[in-house]
């Protein structure tokens, strides 16, 4: 019951079957390549048990398995690991469900080949339901989009966006930084030179001794006012030591000048 | 007279040019805010009913496409499309039928790794795309379908795939049982299969 | 009733499908030779009169095309706005007070050269335009403004500008001015200090 109904013409994803059905081991020479992993041998089995999935004997399932197995090793081939692994788990299962039940197993094994068979049937499910996705009325096979269709397009059209109040202040801009440049300076509250002369000299009569030109300087809030006074009056100072009429003296740099009328 | 009014002329005329399925939203774009698209969308799709040319609907979009019954016809010298592998195949209904899922998730019912290629086809297809990430350690990537793959294979949604309700109901869509998928099937390459010597290409 | 008629399903169909407009007789090709194919087209556009899509003939071949009058909804523009950038609006301004001038003499009141997609992005938005040649050596583009230019800004013509003696009142070519003149009057004046002042004109 092994070899010949693994390969069931039935099966259509592998043609050469048909022509080897009679031996087993011929047929494993030809068409072992062709499963997708342990699970999908394990279908393929099932599958030649002719009945409903759900009705599946897990036990003959296992027993075919394990037969394919031992033929594939006389054969001396290669077989992927994971095959053997199944293999291995399918022995202990089978033993388990031949063996008086011993209930101290968890899951039992009667409950491991339930799973098993869910496994396969959901395998089977979703590979019939993908062969009959692909039996679809398919776009560009059974049914047809129009073959020459005008196309929609989204034409870009790029608005710039500037104001008028952006377009007039840019041109008062380009006026401003291109005008000729014209630099007034601000008028400023000064003394002049002629006004300390005045004030120094009238007042240097009434200094004997040293005085330090600040005491020349009229009382003013104003410190640039005051900074101009400074000016003038030391200007004026220079003005009268050069006549001969006062003194100047500085005991050292940045120290207070001092003035005094000159002793006769 | 049908025929005559303007909204359903305009609606007719924009999904006939377009070269691509339409959803309302991307018409109400071309017709103006004043249409009621899904109206005449509904007018117009039974007025094309029977027709040699019929307006579907798949998930949200819609297009025109020659009637199914006349494959026959047209066929002809339509080269079919590349055949997709049977994993692949397999893959897609997994998706389709499950969806979002994970590699690991498409691995556990396939028994078998998925090659790299495999998802690749899919998405270069444009059937398939992945859909974020699952929140459990790992964060892997979860895969969905795409509207174009609803509208490749002819269906309104999701809910008309195949035999999607009677699978539902017998429990074969459910999460799948992780116990027996990590007893069995962890870290197997399956790409290597029976690796045989007497490859019969 | 004309909807179920086979035939003219078929033509329909292929005629839909089809990349190239189609004889008579390459459509019978598909179609099969028992069907009286012109009879088909014939009562097909008939059908299609007055709909959003229509069946035409030109010369021997058939095709359908959506409706000529509808083909405006095609074309959707979708506007994108961008702000002119600072060159653009001087240059601007500098046209359009100036107008005509030559590229030179736009550069020579901006006092910095503009590159040559300024005035191209002026051009592109539709308020400046190539307005001749300055009749002297090398024989420069001269610009004006545009119609559209008076619309975009709400002018009935060019002399609703204000001028320099408006700008200059309604303060706003004080910005640059006041800044100068902190710069000068204010930052330096510590400096000055014992500066003698003489001129106090």
């Amino acid at each position: 019951m092994t070899g010949p109904m693994l390969f069931d013409a039935e099966y259509p994803l592998r043609d050469e079957s048909a022509a080897n059905d009679q031996f087993g081991s011929d047929v494993l020479t030809i068409d072992i390549d062709g499963w997708e992993g342990p699970l999908d041998l394990l279908l393929a089995l099932a599958r030649n048990q002719k009945v409903d999935l759900r009705q599946l004997s897990i036990l003959a399932l296992v027993e075919q398995y394990l037969v394919f197995i031992d033929q594939a090793r006389t054969l001396k081939l290669e077989l992927a690991a994971d095959y053997l692994v199944m293999a291995a788990w399918l022995a202990y299962l089978k033993s388990a469900l031949l063996l008086p039940k011993d209930p101290t197993i968890d899951p039992s094994p009667e409950e491991l080949a339930l799973r098993l068979q869910l496994r396969l049937e959901r395998l089977n499910a979703m590979r019939e339901s993908g062969a009959r996705l692909m039996g679809r009325d398919r776009v560009g096979r059974d049914v047809f989009l129009r073959g020459t269709p005008e196309g929609l397009r989204v034409v870009k059209a790029r608005a710039w966006e500037c104001d008028y109040f952006e377009l007039i202040t840019a041109y008062g801009q380009i006026n401003a930084r291109t005008a000729p440049a014209m630099h007034i300076v601000k008028k400023r509250q000064v003394m002049t030179l002629e006004q300390a002369l005045e004030r120094v000299s009238a007042m240097i009569g009434r200094a004997i001794d040293w005085t330090a030109i600040h005491a020349f300087l009229p009382p003013m809030a104003d410190p640039a006012l005051r900074k101009s006074a400074l000016a003038s009056s030391f200007v004026a100072a220079l003005e009268l030591a050069k006549r001969g009429l006062i003194d100047l003296q500085q005991e050292a740099t940045f120290a207070p000048l001092m003035v005094r009328k000159t002793a006769r | 007279m049908i025929e005559t009014d303007p909204d359903l002329r305009a609606v007719e005329a924009t999904l006939f040019a377009s070269d691509h399925p339409m959803t309302v939203e991307q018409i109400r774009g071309y017709v103006g805010d004043s249409v009621d698209v899904a109206a005449a969308l509904s007018q117009l799709s039974e007025h094309y009913a029977g027709r040699g040319i019929e307006l579907v609907r798949r998930g949200k979009t819609w297009h025109f496409q020659t009637a199914a019954d006349l494959a026959h016809l047209l066929r002809r010298e339509r080269e079919e499309s590349r055949k997709l592998s049977r994993a692949a195949v397999e893959t897609l209904a997994i998706i389709a039928y499950h969806e979002p899922v994970s590699r690991a998730e498409i691995e556990a019912i396939r028994g078998v790794q998925i090659s790299k290629g495999t998802l690749d086809v899919l998405m270069e297809a444009g059937w398939v795309r992945p859909a974020g990430r699952r929140e459990v350690p790992g964060r892997p990537l979860i895969y969905a379908t795409t509207p174009a793959f609803l509208t490749h294979f002819g269906l309104t949604s999701r809910k008309d795939l195949p035999g999607i309700a009677d699978l539902k109901a017998a429990g074969l869509l459910d999460p799948i049982d992780s116990a027996m998928g990590e007893m069995l099937f962890t870290g197997e390459e399956s790409d290597a299969e029976l690796a045989i010597d007497v490859n019969n290409a």
